[in-house]
């Protein structure tokens, strides 16, 4: 009685806050307190078998498993909250209080005889009473639920492993694509010069320097440019050096287009 | 202590669960709110079973735990694959399969 | 021992159709084995014809009865009377000669040539199972059946639209299907009403149906029918499946299967509700004759050939209609002897055409001119068919026009005057495509088109024979027909009707 | 002669009418059927066998009329032979249908009216046929031609033979479907297709009445054929007799050329000039004379549709000649006057009794002289390379002494000069006419006035004058073989008069027609005799003036002229007004009612599925792909059935 009316407000509070909470992985913490709640009311209700396998498959087995694939897909990674679904929410919420209603307004109304407890059922223990009916009247649909436990870890292989489509490249392959695509683009074909050089400090986010003393770009992560640690564009000076470098071939050419539009002019 | 709480309880719980299905997006979350309704009707069922005196009740929560198991291993793998592909775990962006 | 003559008939081509779907994929033998099936089909039906039929006696000969569906009463039961023989020797008649017209129609299609001759004598069987039927039941599952072959027909060996007016063709059909289905429940209440489920004619005919349910099932079977025959306003399908099929396929649709709807007008709503008949008839009259008219003016303003004859024929169905409906015995016999004459005049100029636009890859007539120069034959095939399709006397067609004219103007002078300006705009359509085909300064392409070869001589003569044949010998059909018109009318409970001044026998030595 | 008055059925009006009673054909006259097979024969093989006939198919082809008009003459013998009431002879072959109480058989009936046309149908067959073989000489489908002169034969004799108006009905389609091949022999031209369409639709639409009358005959007589219809005429209604007598007035103005008919006669002058001499003159267009005649039985009766006969005939004798005045075409002055010639006839066998021999007699006359000017008239355009406007012929009498010749007895003949054929046979009938009534008397004598003066301008402008000759036309007389029937066909013209003499043909025609009657004039028949023929001076005195008597003909028909004149030319506005009052209107319906096909019928049909589509396109946006929204629908409907539990439950 303590148990229920200490556990349920709690719960429901947790149950709502699952569903209203942007990060999943808190919603994941929330639902794995409601199981914990639910498998203590188990235990509460004369069902000790399904206290410990709650406690065991669910939060122990299934909940990780969540936890697992939130983990790969982003465990920071939250929900937008533009409802995209035109009416959705509304709509479902007041589908959910109508439904929420009726189904207490339908429990309300029913008369239930007092409960008979499972006293006399779990006689010889509830472990014991249980085995003999999964094992008796119920053998058929536990040697079935074995056959589905096995076809859905089957089907998760299976959904899971991904197909190579294209032939794995080779050390020669990568060094042929490396010089094509200096070719075709100038893609730098060398390493890139690694940060620190000839600066006066080694750490990842602090560019190396050009003989001409501009820093370079190509040496410092990405990413680190991306998230501001270090300024995208590193000095205005360098960068216009850089480019007239890049130029002076294409300048050549089309000063000497120039001179002989002016020839044919005259 | 009165059935008549429990089943409450569970109707509160398994309407939570089932408005979460609907406004939740992340695929994940959708999911936990599934099996927030599936251990809602646990609840539900365990309840009977205390106030019939018998234990089939249990039994049927433990098929459903087991079923709700595998669903789980087939569900989640089903994310992981079009995660990959589509690098988004939003049930609305899979959404081709339509007119 | 009787023979089954009417069953092997059927059954003949049906299993050489799943012979021929099962061969080897080989194309030159599907043809000449279809032929040599169908030749076959006709020799064991003109076989039982001669032996076992007797032209003086009415009701249905021929007749083979087996328990099929006892808690329906529903039997395998065939027979023919005058007007079903006619109909079966027609499929047996023209199925050898569209096959051997569409010798070359099945290599371009979606299926191999098998295939299309499959469906063909498939057809053929099928056709001759519907007219022989004498059970209720058993003839509604012949005549939907007999949407398959044709759909299967149009849609995968037909032209451009093939498509489109295959499904409209088994939609419409269908939908008068429906009806028709619905009005074959209501009869099985109303026999099981009456003393026993059945749905064998000779049993029906004689159960007293009350008239509003009587009212309701004829226009079940009639809508049905009208659909299928095809009548004013229920025929756009026909152009559009006579447009996109090969001409062997709109032969077989036009002047056989469509024959099913008017066969059925006689067979079914005038024999099982002949009160329901009587009350229609002013309106099926009127629509009937709106349907000549209306035909004939529409076939007048078309380009496309395949088009225009089957405007044509929504005109000369009228006619057809018209002749039941009246309910004389030169309307009914006319009627009867004009589906047998225009499935002949028909197919004759569906053939024709069918090998003018297949040497020249046009169906519009605007596309050509002077095709009579160098192509005398084919010229003088094609005026022949067309002459006979506006009715010119000494041609068979005719004879049944006259005939239905005739037993109209007995029953109304107002409907026969109307009827009889389909003659003239007969006369406009068919000379105008003539003129502008054959006729006129020579086109470029026209000048080289190469005339009708062996097969194709082959193909048109026999129609074109049998066109002269009848036009002046119709009393070999007639005398066929007749009693079975007769036996009609008298189950109609209609009295013949009596000249105004008879000629006595003493006037007349 | 007494046996017959018996069967004679008296008349309030005073007319008789009377039955067909024929015997059954015996001795050479069971030969009867010959006379149409032969044709049919030569028909048969010329068409169907193709090339290979060609180098004698002309032969054959001639010998198959020639033959039958042996076999004619044999029968027309021995009808001569026989008593008068014995001359009707019937020959029954087979029973062509039988329905209900209605029995059309196919027989043939040779009788004095039948005896005559087969006379005319064969023999002046036969000289078209030999004359044929000279004009179709280079021709590359001379057999062709030929298979389809013996199919005309063929169907004109069954037409005048059949004993029944189911029968007469056959040969009416058959000689149109003749007609209509011959017209548009030459159909890689246009205009001759197009003439050849019009003449047969136009003919169709007179058709109509025929199949009309064999339908009331049927309903109310059961039976068409001439015995039975005759017999029992006299106990059918006025009412009867008059719609019967319209309906094959009507059919007869389609194949006549009657007003308001008329249209594709002139049109049909594309054919080669010896089907429009045979067809479009001699025979075919008399067709309509022949059933007027023979259905007199049934106009005995109906003093209305007699009546309407005779202004129908009236009319057009008056319009053909009218248009023949401003024709240019050689051949289309002929037509005109072929129509107003037959106009002739329809008013003579409108008048009754009284007129009907001399319709006959004009129709034989007319056919000896009608066929020889029209053979002269190809004579002329052989020599002319083919040119057929009189304007530039003048002064051929010298190139073609013998067609010269033959043209003048036709034209003598067809004015009324005495003593040719003509003159006999228009003498009588303007005399009946005047008999029946002064208007149709004074009309007729009109006409003939006008016949006169166009056929005197068609003589001048082509034989006579000066020379307007197109340069490279080099004209010539004809062969032998195309002169010789002109010849034959001239003496015929000269002497056809005689069969009037002593009245043999009126005693001839009279178990067909019924006895002549006598009818009052107000003068004597010498002076009207001579009034007719001062008329005729007149209208050729007339012609001379205008266009003889030295006078230049211009090169083209002077373009400013009165309106008479551009009426007549335009063949008195007949195309214009049925391109008015029915091909534009029925242009205008096929089109609307194509719209309404399309677009109403089809489009109700086709807008059915595009509802049916529409609608389940709509439904089908219901699936949007998002599972939440399915499970907000699941969720509803778990809540309806929820609700529906609880509300069967707690009530």
């Amino acid at each position: 009685m303590i148990a229920f009316w200490a556990l349920a407000p709690l719960m429901v509070l947790a149950a709502v806050g699952m569903v209203l909470v942007r990060k999943a992985v808190h919603s994941a913490l929330l639902l794995a307190f409601v199981m914990v709640c639910l498998a203590v009311l188990y235990a509460a209700q004369q069902a000790p078998f399904l206290f410990a396998v709650q406690i065991i498959v669910y939060t122990g087995a299934i909940l990780m498993l969540f936890l697992f694939v939130l983990m790969l897909v982003g465990v920071d990674a939250s929900d937008s909250v533009v409802e995209t679904i035109p009416g959705q929410r509304l709509a479902a919420t007041v589908l959910g209080l109508l439904f929420g209603l009726v189904l207490v307004l339908g429990v309300a109304q029913a008369t239930m005889s007092a409960s008979v407890g499972l006293g006399a059922a779990n006689r010889d223990g509830n472990v014991d009473a249980l085995a003999t009916l999964l094992f008796g009247p119920y053998v058929l649909a536990f040697e079935v639920t074995s056959a589905l436990l096995i076809t859905a870890a089957l089907g998760a292989m299976v959904l899971a492993h991904s197909e190579r489509l294209t032939p794995k490249p080779t050390q020669r392959d990568l060094a042929a694509q490396r010089i094509r695509d200096y070719a075709d683009h100038g893609k730098h074909l060398g390493p890139m010069p690694t940060p620190g050089v000839y600066a006066r400090h080694n750490a990842v986010d602090t560019p190396a320097l050009l003989p001409d003393g501009s820093p370079s770009s190509l040496s410092v992560s990405r990413s680190l440019q991306a998230r501001g640690t270090i300024p995208a564009d590193l000095s205005p000076a360098a960068v216009d050096r850089t480019a007239t470098a890049l130029d002076s071939t294409d300048s050549h050419q089309r000063s000497a287009a120039k001179h002989t539009d002016r020839g044919s002019g005259r | 202590m009165n059935t008549d709480h429990y089943l409450t309880l569970s109707a509160l719980l398994f309407t939570i669960g089932a408005v979460g299905v609907l406004v939740r997006r992340n695929a994940i979350v959708v999911f936990m709110c599934v099996e927030l309704m599936l251990n809602a009707s646990n609840l539900a069922l365990v309840s009977f079973s205390r106030a019939h005196g018998q234990l089939d009740g249990q039994v049927a929560a433990f098929f459903v735990m087991v079923v709700a198991a595998a669903e789980v291993v087939v569900g989640l793998a089903i994310i992981v694959a079009i995660f990959r592909s589509r690098r988004s775990a939003s049930v609305d962006d899979a959404s081709l399969l339509k007119y | 021992m009787t023979v089954p003559w009417l069953t092997i008939t059927a059954v003949l081509p049906l299993l050489g159709a799943v012979a021929l779907a099962l061969l080897p994929r080989r194309a030159a033998l599907a043809p000449k084995a279809a032929l040599g099936l169908s030749v076959l089909a006709l020799v064991v039906g003109v076989a039982g014809a001669l032996t076992d039929y007797d032209p003086d006696a009415s009701g249905f000969q021929l007749e083979e009865q087996h328990e099929w569906i006892p808690s329906l009463g529903a039997w395998y039961s065939l027979g023919v009377d005058g007007i079903g023989l006619t109909l079966v020797l027609l499929t047996l008649v023209l199925t050898p000669v569209v096959i051997l017209a569409s010798w070359h129609d099945g290599d371009t299609g979606r299926w191999s040539s098998n295939a299309f001759f499959a469906w063909m004598l498939a057809l053929e069987g099928l056709a001759v199972g519907v007219f022989a039927a004498t059970d209720v039941f058993l003839f509604y599952v012949l005549f939907e059946a007999t949407l398959i072959p044709i759909y299967f027909l149009i849609g995968g060996f037909g032209g451009v639209r093939r498509s489109y007016a295959a499904v409209k063709f088994l939609l419409v059909s269908l939908f008068g299907g429906l009806l028709m289905l619905a009005s074959v429940v209501g009869l099985y209440t109303v026999s099981n009403g009456a003393g026993g489920p059945t749905y064998l004619l000779e049993d029906l005919a004689r159960i007293d149906i009350d008239q509003t349910t009587g009212r309701l099932l004829f226009l079940g079977f009639f809508i049905a029918f009208a659909v299928k025959a095809p009548m004013f306003p229920v025929h756009t399908w026909l152009p559009d499946a006579a447009q996109a099929a090969t001409p062997g396929t709109s032969v077989m649709l036009v002047s056989v299967l469509d024959k099913i709807g008017t066969f059925g007008m006689i067979r079914f709503c005038l024999g099982l509700f002949p009160e329901a008949s009587q009350w229609a008839s002013p309106v099926v009259i009127v629509l009937a004759v709106v349907s000549v008219l209306y035909g004939a003016i529409l076939a007048i303003g078309q380009d496309d050939m395949r088009r225009l004859i089957a405007y044509t024929s929504v005109s000369h169905f009228g006619f057809i209609v018209l002749g039941i409906f009246v309910l004389t015995p030169q309307g009914g016999a006319g009627s009867t002897l004009y589906m047998f004459n225009h499935g002949l005049s028909t197919a004759a100029l569906f053939l024709v055409t069918g090998m003018l636009i297949q040497r020249h890859r046009s169906a519009l007539i605007s596309d050509y001119g002077g095709v009579q120069k160098a192509a005398p034959v084919l010229a003088g095939m094609f005026l022949v068919a067309g002459l006979s399709s506006l009715s010119l006397p000494g041609l068979s067609p005719f004879v049944s026009e006259i005939l239905v004219l005739v037993g109209t103007f007995r029953e109304s002078v107002v409907a026969a005057v109307f009827a009889v300006l389909g003659m003239v705009l007969a006369a406009l359509y068919i000379l105008i495509m003539y003129q502008r085909t054959m006729n006129g300064p020579a086109r470029a392409s026209a000048a080289t088109t190469p005339d009708l070869g062996l097969r194709e001589r082959l193909v048109l003569s026999p129609l074109l024979v049998l066109i002269v044949l009848l036009g002046f010998f119709p009393q070999l059909l007639l005398d066929v027909i007749n009693p079975a018109v007769e036996a009609t009318l008298d189950q109609v409970g209609v009295s013949d009707p009596t000249p105004d001044v008879p000629v006595t026998a003493e006037e007349v030595p | 002669m007494s046996q017959l008055a018996v069967r004679v059925i008296p008349l309030a009006s005073g007319e008789v009418g009377v039955p067909v009673v024929p015997a059954e054909a015996d001795g050479l006259l069971s030969l009867v059927w010959l006379v149409v097979a032969l044709p049919a024969l030569g028909a048969a093989v010329l068409l169907l066998g193709g090339r290979r006939t060609d180098p004698w198919g002309h032969l054959f082809g001639c010998a198959m009329p020639i033959g039958s008009f042996v076999v004619g003459l044999a029968a027309f013998a021995q009808l001569l032979g026989r008593d008068a009431e014995e001359r009707q002879v019937r020959q029954a072959l087979w029973t062509w249908l039988e329905v209900g109480d209605w029995q059309a058989e196919f027989a043939l009936l040779l009788d004095p009216l039948s005896m005559l046309f087969v006379l005319l149908i064969c023999g002046v067959g036969s000289l078209i046929h030999v004359y044929s073989v000279g004009y179709m000489a280079h021709d590359a489908n001379r057999r062709r031609f030929f298979g389809q002169l013996n199919l005309f034969v063929t169907a004109m004799l069954v037409l005048v033979l059949a004993d029944d108006y189911l029968g007469v009905f056959l040969g009416w389609e058959g000689v149109g479907l003749a007609s209509y091949l011959l017209i548009g022999f030459w159909a890689h031209k246009d205009s001759a297709a197009t003439a050849a369409k019009k003449a047969f639709i136009v003919n169709r639409v007179g058709d109509l009445g025929m199949s009309l009358a064999v339908m009331l005959m049927v309903a109310t007589f059961g039976t068409s054929s001439f015995a039975g219809v005759s017999a029992a005429m006299p106990d059918a209604s006025e009412g009867t007799a008059t719609a019967l007598g319209l309906l094959l007035l009507l059919a007869a103005c389609g194949k006549s050329a009657q007003v308001p008919l008329q249209s594709w006669l002139l049109d049909a002058m594309e054919g080669p000039t010896p089907v429009s001499a045979l067809i479009h003159a001699a025979t075919m267009v008399t067709a309509g004379v022949y059933l007027v005649v023979r259905s007199s039985f049934v106009y005995a009766f109906t003093p209305t549709a007699e009546t309407a006969v005779v202004v129908v005939g009236l009319v057009t004798l008056l319009v053909g000649a009218i248009i023949g005045c401003a024709k240019d075409d050689i051949k289309k002055a002929l037509a005109g006057s072929t129509m107003s010639q037959i106009g002739y006839m329809m008013l003579a066998a409108g008048i009754g009794p009284a007129g009907y021999a001399f319709a006959i007699f004009h129709l034989l006359t007319h056919g000896f002289f009608k066929a020889g000017m029209f053979l002269g008239a190809g004579s002329v355009m052989h020599a002319t390379d083919d040119d057929v406007d009189m304007r530039h012929y003048g002064a051929l009498r010298t190139a073609m002494p013998v067609t010269f010749a033959t043209f003048a007895v036709g034209y003598l003949a067809i004015i009324g000069f005495p003593p040719f054929s003509g003159f006999f046979s228009k003498d009588r009938i303007i005399e009946a006419a005047f008999g029946e009534g002064w208007i149709y008397g004074t009309g007729a004598l009109i006409g003939a006035g006008i016949t006169a003066f166009y056929m005197t301008r068609v003589m001048l402008l082509t034989f006579l004058g000066s020379k307007r000759w197109r340069d490279g036309v080099h004209p010539h007389e004809s062969p032998r073989v195309m002169t010789t029937p002109l010849i034959v066909l001239a003496v015929l013209s000269l002497v056809g008069g005689v069969l009037i003499l002593g009245g043999w043909i009126t005693g001839w025609l009279e178990p067909v027609t019924g006895p002549e009657e006598p009818h009052d004039l107000f003068v004597s028949p010498l002076v009207l005799t001579g009034i007719i023929t001062l008329v005729v001076l007149g209208g050729v005195a007339i012609g001379w003036f205008t266009y003889g008597a030295g006078r230049t003909i211009a090169d083209y028909p002077p373009a400013n002229v009165r309106f008479a004149t551009r009426a007549a030319r335009a063949d008195l506005f007949g195309d214009a007004l049925n391109e008015a009052v029915f091909m534009r209107p029925g242009q205008q319906l096929t089109k609307a009612l194509l719209f309404v096909d399309d677009k109403i019928v089809d489009g109700f049909v086709n807008g059915l599925a595009a509802l049916v589509g529409g609608s389940s396109g709509a439904a089908r946006r219901a699936q949007t792909g998002f599972v939440r929204t399915y499970a907000l629908t699941m969720l509803g409907g778990a809540l309806i059935t929820v609700v529906a539990t609880l509300a069967v439950t707690l009530t």
